[in-house]
């Protein structure tokens, strides 16, 4: 099993690697900061058994808190990507505080509605641009060596961050931390009879969440130098969804291979298709949800344990046995 | 004799109709306590009340000399007072070891650390098997929960609420729903961890309640109806009246 | 004793792909009281809702008054004259306790036993005096009458009743013993799950002892005594 | 003139009923939203599309078909019943048994799919749907003219909300689907057609939605997108007022409508921010919202 | 290949403003194409359509990329963000932008760009000329109808100005959220019950149809005049005449003005079904004054291409003698149009009559109050 991993993991940086010589290195940069923020959306949705329809805010906020510190104030990549990354774990507290006090989904609108909230707040705030947007994001210097202006070089620091951001969720679910997550999703009340506080948990999964969501966000920010309304709209929430499902959920490879495959729709239909790109994308993802339920990648792990468990001679599971 | 839980004059109304009304209840310390009543005397209402999954109209709850009546469900647990469920309750899909593990981790290993992996975790496991063992579970360590047969559900149930090192045991019913088999186990295991320990029990079952517990209450109406040893309650005609029923051989019943 | 009104053969069910009946044969006769006994888990609820199409998926053939009914939709098999009680009572809370009672449709006219309102009342006087309260307001032994009333008044003639005296009070499970009785003597048939052997032990005419999802064992009455232990290994009692 | 916090009081009270009109949309929606969900505890976030294409519906029975106004009420309800009907049975029931955000998603995916084609048939620059002659001109209320059809739009509103909820909370048939809704196998063990009822339902909610489509046509410029904001909204309302709780649905519609229209009059840049704010304070104070059961 | 010519459509294909992009756009480019002559010294002219899908980040994600791959200029940009966003990048990869279906101010404002020319329209020409035009009628107490985001309230800044100018007067204004109301009963309301005399609609596309429907359903008429500061003719189509009628607007181009802009629409219609707008004629016009820039550099070079646009004037069924100034905007005479009655029109799509021609040099701002950086340089 050991050696599986390290085999994928070695796969995954030699693919990074080379990647950028064989596609357009900014629509990887692109796909690897969606890929954050679905893996980011998946350990609430995947891990926690929550559905936050508005995930889209962190990912937004955090984008216009790069760009305000960094054009504004100045600070270096390095310091603004941690300031998105903090405005997005704040509000990941603030909302969840609220939202956290209904489940399933009435959680679901809760969020939706609070990011509707940043939402017409950002639209009617003067320092955001409002619809224009926030323009003219200097990419700066990363740790006063290297340059970011170099699209190879942002490259290397957002593929850096998507790998240290997978790890960082494959830690927090396999953390102590996770094991309690694990125990609320299959029994709340037991969980809280066992004397865990599990709003507070719950409120730090979901500030967890937001701060990698910022993560990816301001990364985003920070590559196209400019930061819109449209990553704190629902729709984007709505697509983040999509990208979980489509992938597969619960898993770590899932919500990465639905990120790359709704941006790689969008963008190489839409100059085709044209108007009917969303009803593709719509029959796309209401197939993917009525038959492969588990996503790409969950429907391809259980044929692997199928192939495998036919291997190693087992014909089903053990029944009848009570 | 020192009591560990009171309750004064105790009440509970849902939209006008009292379920619980005015219980002054005392559970000695180190005691297996019965709480039984005919059907919808508020037996599992002062459960909850008492675990705080529900609030109080009126009264005030007294846990080993501290007013808790305002305490949150989990703060209460972790200060010893346990509940374990009308229904099974586990995690279905973590095996049997790590279903205590989890109950073990809240006291002995960190809980909000996301950093840290999850290997810190198997300091907990010698501990753990010794819970198993203690309710003869140790061969379906790693065993789903979901995949165990109803009693030793309830054995998983019990040596996770004994994790939690508690002071006073609550049980709803531990035996409901069991075949004879596993009522028997299950009795034996209660007597077994009652040792150093209060337990607070609601159960139909006159056979268990005869065979192990200390002192009974019988509520009804929502109100206390008598209290004392079983030879003092079963005594009791208004018990027998609004409760046991005509039979006076009471394991009759069961 | 009347013919067989309630027939399964090799009957297959699952819990979506949990499988949890392994070929379940049994039969019914009209005017019978049969009890199903068996340790937990072994497959006497599912075997009820397989009768009553409940379950995800079920194979085998299922007769009723000698008619097969193996693909029927659930919703028709109660037509059939089938009344349900189940194990977890299923009270609608959003209901009062009388529209619960009214709540199922009166399928069968025909067999005359459906129950009017007035008799269900006499029998259980405790429904009437909290008819117009919410149905989950009632205590657990209410909820167990209103769970049998509500189906004597469809004119079903076969009971399926799961575990009824659970988690009752002593006294009113001697109620519940002599309603069964009561019943009885109307003529109805009776399939009751139960797990409490000495309550079913008088009043059943057969039982089958279930394990692993099949029926090991029928036993009838008049050979209880002899057969003691026997039901004492199956049940563990 | 008399002043009510700066604002003449026949402003006022224009607002107000213009409030009441948006209410009665909201009204009309959340119940159906309310209803589905209830039953078959799917959210329906196509249930804006529904409404959407009510008004297309209408605008086809016109273009083409010359079928005025009130054919449209009468057929487009029925015709959007049926394609909710359809889709039921092809699409929702197989994810019944699903977490309910499967239905969320599901429903999300249909109305991509929904609106894309009426995108790509009707274009996205607006049609127009007149205002039925019979309904044309406006009543002076002393203390401003109304529209007629403004009028119509309360009455026909409110008077199906209020048939759907006497059906529900009186009938027979509403208990059967109030026991649905609670344990829908345990009904349908007792010999009631739970599929059907569940199809006919899901086919209730959508007509009401197409009819308040219907209703919407003469009031704007009919683009693909006039149901999302009102979705948003909607969903605001249910969680209000409590998801599952009709009269809940109703009353808190139409309580939004007026909020609303006071938020426009004093302070119009936080109209659309206002629903937000009070769901959210709703939430902290009565987590289940006004109308909701624990 | 080096010399070779690129250039892309970049727009709203599907979304809500597809009118001022989508397949009236494609055609637009590619008449221009034809109308060259399709081949540029000997190359075919090599023309992309990109979809932003009304977002302004993928906009700027396939902006990059395409002047990655080659692409010389891009031009429409329907949507503001999309255009600011686009011409950054335009600046910063020395390209060309060509903006036409956006209305910012800041185009040639604060956010000019050396890079980039506005060619159609923007606010400053759609607010002032009408108010201008309505004050010489005496008609001076206003009361606006505001959409809240940035495009509307650049309007509303517009108008302000040019009503202050006038010596008009402001009754009061009412600000709505951008593209999410559908229901514009309560502001038209307000509108009506103000007692101003022009009610100037200080928004765009949906939002600016809705409005005008309320305001005629709440009995606008009398001495109350409905003013909107954009308006395409599509819009007008869809709203018919009987909504629409007495409506006052400012244009950059009508079909039936001149016998040159009918015979180039009539062919536009014919391939596309719809009369042309503003922003299709510009689409037009834009390429053809950039191909024939390019022919005459000799170079598909940014800078020389630019300076060449700037050189050369347009002389075209858009424009007439119109000139790119030094802020990047394409100065060039507008039209106070007033949508005529169903009664007055003749004919399928016969919808304006144009009051008055108003000079390039009056319907644009005056370049000595411009804030582009580029000017106050210069
Ligand atoms: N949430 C509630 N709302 C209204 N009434 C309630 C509620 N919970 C319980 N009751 C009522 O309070 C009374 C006591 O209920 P409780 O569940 O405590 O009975 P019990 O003694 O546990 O009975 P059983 O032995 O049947 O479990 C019953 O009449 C019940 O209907
Ligand atoms: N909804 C369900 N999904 C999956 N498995 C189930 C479900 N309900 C029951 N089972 C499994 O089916 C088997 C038979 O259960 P059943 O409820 O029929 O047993 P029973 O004999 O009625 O026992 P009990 O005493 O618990 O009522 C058990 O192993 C149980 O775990
Ligand atoms: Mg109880
Ligand atoms: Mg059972």
């Amino acid at each position: 099993m050991l050696n599986t991993r390290t085999l994928m993991i070695v796969l995954a940086v030699a693919a990074l690697a080379v990647a950028p010589a064989f596609i357009y290195p900014m629509l990887i940069v692109k796909l690897l900061c969606f890929a954050i923020f679905a893996s980011a959306f998946n350990l609430m949705l995947g891990y926690t058994g929550l559905l936050s329809f508005g995930h889209a805010m962190f990912f937004g906020s955090a984008g216009y808190a790069l760009g305000v510190t960094m054009k504004h104030l100045g600070w270096p990549p390095e310091l603004g990507i941690l300031a998105g990354v903090a405005v997005a774990a704040l509000i990941g507290f603030l909302a969840g505080s609220v939202a956290i006090r209904r489940q399933g989904i009435y959680f679901a609108m809760i969020t939706l509605a609070i990011s509707q909230l940043i939402y017409f707040v950002a639209m009617q705030m003067e320092w955001t641009g409002r619809d224009d947007g926030f323009h003219g994001i200097p990419r700066g210097t990363l740790f006063g060596i290297i340059d970011l202006q170099d699209d190879m070089a942002l490259y290397g620091l957002v593929a850096a961050c998507f790998l240290l951001a997978l790890f960082a969720i494959h830690r927090i679910v396999t953390s102590p931390f996770g094991q309690v997550l694990t125990a609320i999703r299959e029994n709340e009340p037991r969980a809280i009879s066992l004397g865990y506080d599990v709003d507070r948990y719950k409120v730090l999964a979901f500030t967890l969440s937001g701060a990698l969501s910022g993560l990816a966000g301001a990364l985003k920010a920070l590559a196209l130098s400019y930061e819109s309304l449209n990553d704190l709209h629902w729709a984007l929430s709505g697509e983040v969804v999509m990208m979980c499902i489509l992938g597969g959920l619960g898993t770590l490879g899932g919500p990465v291979a639905g990120a790359f495959f709704v941006i790689l729709l969008q963008n190489f239909l839409a100059d085709k298709v044209g108007e009917w790109l969303s009803v593709i994308i719509g029959v796309v993802f209401l197939t993917c949800i009525l038959a492969f339920r588990k996503g790409f990648v969950g429907e391809i792990g259980d044929w692997i344990e199928k192939m495998r468990a036919r291997k190693g001679g087992f014909t089903a599971k053990q029944e009848g046995n009570r | 004799m020192t009591h560990i839980l009171e309750t004064v004059g105790l009440c509970k109304e849902f939209r006008g109709f009292r379920a619980v009304d005015d219980v002054s209840l005392r559970v000695r310390e180190g005691d297996i306590h019965a709480l039984i009543g005919p059907n919808g005397a508020g037996k599992t209402t002062v459960f909850n009340l008492l675990t705080k999954f529900l609030s109080p109209s009126a009264g005030r709850i007294v846990f080993d000399g501290r007013d808790i009546t305002r305490e949150k469900p989990a703060a209460l647990a972790r200060q010893g007072m346990v509940r374990s469920f009308q229904i099974s309750a586990t995690f279905p899909h973590l095996t049997v070891l790590e279903n205590v593990r989890v109950a073990l981790q809240r006291r002995h290993a960190p809980t909000y650390a996301f950093w840290l992996p999850g290997s810190v975790l198997s300091r907990l496991d010698a501990r753990a098997m010794d819970l198993l063992e203690q309710v003869d579970m140790q061969d379906f360590a790693q065993t789903k929960a979901a995949d165990l047969p109803y009693g030793r559900k309830r054995s998983v149930e019990i040596a996770t609420t004994l994790a939690m090192e508690p002071r006073l045991m609550l049980l709803d019913e531990p035996t409901q729903g069991m075949g004879h088999e596993d009522v028997e186990r299950v009795t034996q295991l209660i007597k077994r961890v009652s040792a150093g320990r209060t337990i607070l029990m609601v159960e139909h079952n006159m056979k268990v309640v005869a065979g192990i517990c200390d002192r009974i209450s019988v509520l009804q109406r929502g109100a206390l109806l008598a209290e004392g040893t079983y030879a003092e309650v079963s005594a009791d005609p208004r018990v027998l009246e609004a409760y046991m029923g005509s039979e006076t051989e009471l394991e009759g019943a069961h | 004793m009347g013919e067989t009104v309630l027939s399964l053969t090799g009957v297959n069910g699952w819990y979506g792909e949990s499988h949890v009946l392994h070929g379940v044969d049994l039969s019914v006769r009209r005017g019978e009281v049969v009890s199903l006994i068996g340790r937990n888990g072994a497959g006497r609820t599912t075997i009820l809702r397989a009768i009553m199409g409940l379950l995800d998926r079920r194979e085998g053939r299922l007769e009723i008054r000698g008619q097969d009914m193996s693909t029927t939709p659930a919703y028709r098999i109660a037509k059939a004259g089938l009344g349900y009680c189940p194990e977890e009572r299923g009270i609608f809370a959003s209901l009062s306790c009388e529209e619960n009672l009214l709540l199922p449709p009166v399928t069968r006219t025909d067999g005359g036993m459906a129950m009017s309102l007035d008799e269900i009342y006499a029998m259980f006087p405790n429904l009437k005096e909290r008819a117009h309260s919410p149905g989950t307001r009632l205590s657990g032994g209410e909820q167990q009458m209103l769970a049998i009333a509500r189906i004597l008044r469809t004119g079903a003639d076969i009971l399926l009743l799961d575990e009824i005296s659970e988690g009752l009070a002593p006294v009113i499970v001697q109620t519940l013993s002599r309603v069964i009785q009561d019943l009885k003597a109307r003529g109805f048939t009776i399939l009751m799950v139960e797990q409490n052997f000495r309550f079913a032990a008088p009043l059943a005419d057969r039982f089958f002892i279930i394990e692993h999802g099949r029926v090991v064992e029928e036993i009838a009455q008049a050979d209880l005594a002899a057969r003691a232990d026997d039901i004492r290994t199956y049940l563990g009692v | 003139m008399t002043e009510i916090f700066g604002v003449p009081a026949p402003v006022l009270y224009g607002q107000l009923l213009l409030g009441l009109v948006n209410g009665s949309f909201y009204a009309l929606l959340s119940l159906g939203l309310s209803l589905i969900f209830g039953l078959l505890n799917i959210v329906n976030f196509a249930h804006g599309t529904m409404y959407m294409l009510g008004a297309f519906l209408a605008y086809l029975l016109l273009q083409p078909l010359g079928l005025g106004y009130w054919w449209a009420v009468l057929l487009v309800p029925l015709m959007a019943a049926g394609l909710g009907i359809v889709i039921e049975r092809t699409i929702l029931k197989r994810i019944y048994k699903l977490d309910h955000i499967y239905g969320l998603l599901v429903t999300f995916g249909l109305t991509m799919v929904i609106e894309g084609f009426v995108r790509v048939y009707f274009g996205v620059s607006g049609l127009r749907y007149a205002v039925p002659s019979s309904l044309q001109g406006m009543v002076d209320l002393g203390f401003m003219r109304l529209p007629i059809y403004r009028i119509w739009v309360i009455v026909a509103a409110l008077g199906l909300c209020l048939i759907t909820w006497l059906v529900i909370e009186r009938t027979r048939l509403g208990a059967t689907l109030r026991a649905g809704t609670e344990n829908p196998s345990l009904v349908q063990a007792f010999g009631v057609n739970v599929p059907l009822l569940v199809t006919l339902v899901f086919g209730w909610g959508v007509g009401l939605a197409a009819f308040a489509g219907v209703l919407a046509a003469p009031l704007m410029q009919l683009t693909p997108q006039i149901g999302h904001s009102i979705i948003i909204t909607v969903f605001g309302v249910v969680v209000i007022g409590g998801m599952g709780s009709i009269l809940g649905s109703i009353l808190t519609g139409l309580g939004l409508g007026l909020i609303e229209g006071l938020a426009k009059v004093y302070y119009p840049e936080a109209s659309s921010t206002a629903i937000f704010v009070l769901m959210i304070l709703v939430l902290l104070v009565r987590p289940h919202g006004l109308f909701g059961k624990q | 290949d080096e010399d070779q010519v690129k250039i892309a459509l970049m727009t709203d294909l599907a979304g809500a403003t597809a009118d001022y992009g989508g397949q009236g756009a494609i055609e637009a480019v590619k008449m221009a194409i034809e109308d060259f002559g399709g081949t540029l010294n000997g190359k075919p002219i090599h023309a992309d359509f990109i979809d932003h899908q009304n977002k302004p980040d993928i906009a700027v994600t396939k902006a990059r990329e395409a002047f990655d791959s080659g692409t010389d200029m891009v031009i429409n940009l329907s949507n503001s963000a999309a255009a600011l966003g686009v011409m950054e990048i335009a600046q910063s990869k020395d390209k060309v932008v060509v903006v036409t279906g956006a209305g910012s101010d800041r185009i040639t404002g604060d956010a000019c760009s050396p890079n980039a020319v506005h060619f159609a329209f923007n606010s400053y020409s759609l607010a002032n000329s009408p108010v201008k035009a309505l004050a010489a009628n005496g008609v001076n107490n206003w009361y606006l109808i505001v959409s809240d985001f940035a495009y509307g309230l650049s309007v509303e800044a517009a108008v302000t100005g040019a009503i202050e100018s006038s010596g008009g007067t402001l009754a009061g204004s009412v600000k709505h959220p951008a593209f999410m109301a559908s229901d514009f009963s309560s502001y038209a309301l307000q509108a009506i019950s103000s007692g101003a005399q022009a009610i100037g609609l200080s928004n765009s596309s949906s939002d600016t149809t809705n409005s005008i429907r309320a305001l005629k359903e709440f009995g606008l008429g009398g001495d109350q005049q409905m003013v909107a500061f954009t308006l395409l003719i599509n819009e007008i189509h869809g709203l018919g005449l009987d909504q629409a009628s007495g409506l006052l607007f400012a244009d950059g181009f009508y079909w039936d003005r001149t016998e040159q802009t009918r015979e180039w629409s009539k062919r536009f219609y014919e391939r596309v079904g719809k009369m042309p707008n503003m922003v299709n004629a510009g689409d037009y016009s834009g390429t053809l004054h950039y191909l024939r820039a390019v022919e005459a550099a000799g170079t598909t070079d940014a800078k020389t291409v630019l300076a060449k646009m700037r050189e050369m004037p347009i002389n075209d069924m858009f424009a007439e003698n119109g000139k790119i100034r030094e802020d990047g905007m394409m100065v060039h005479d507008m039209y106070l149009v007033q949508v005529k009655t169903p009664e007055e029109s003749q004919y399928d799509w016969d919808y304006l009559k144009v009051l008055e021609t108003i000079p390039a040099e009056e319907a644009f701002l005056p370049l000595d109050q411009s804030k582009c950086s580029l000017v106050n340089k210069g």
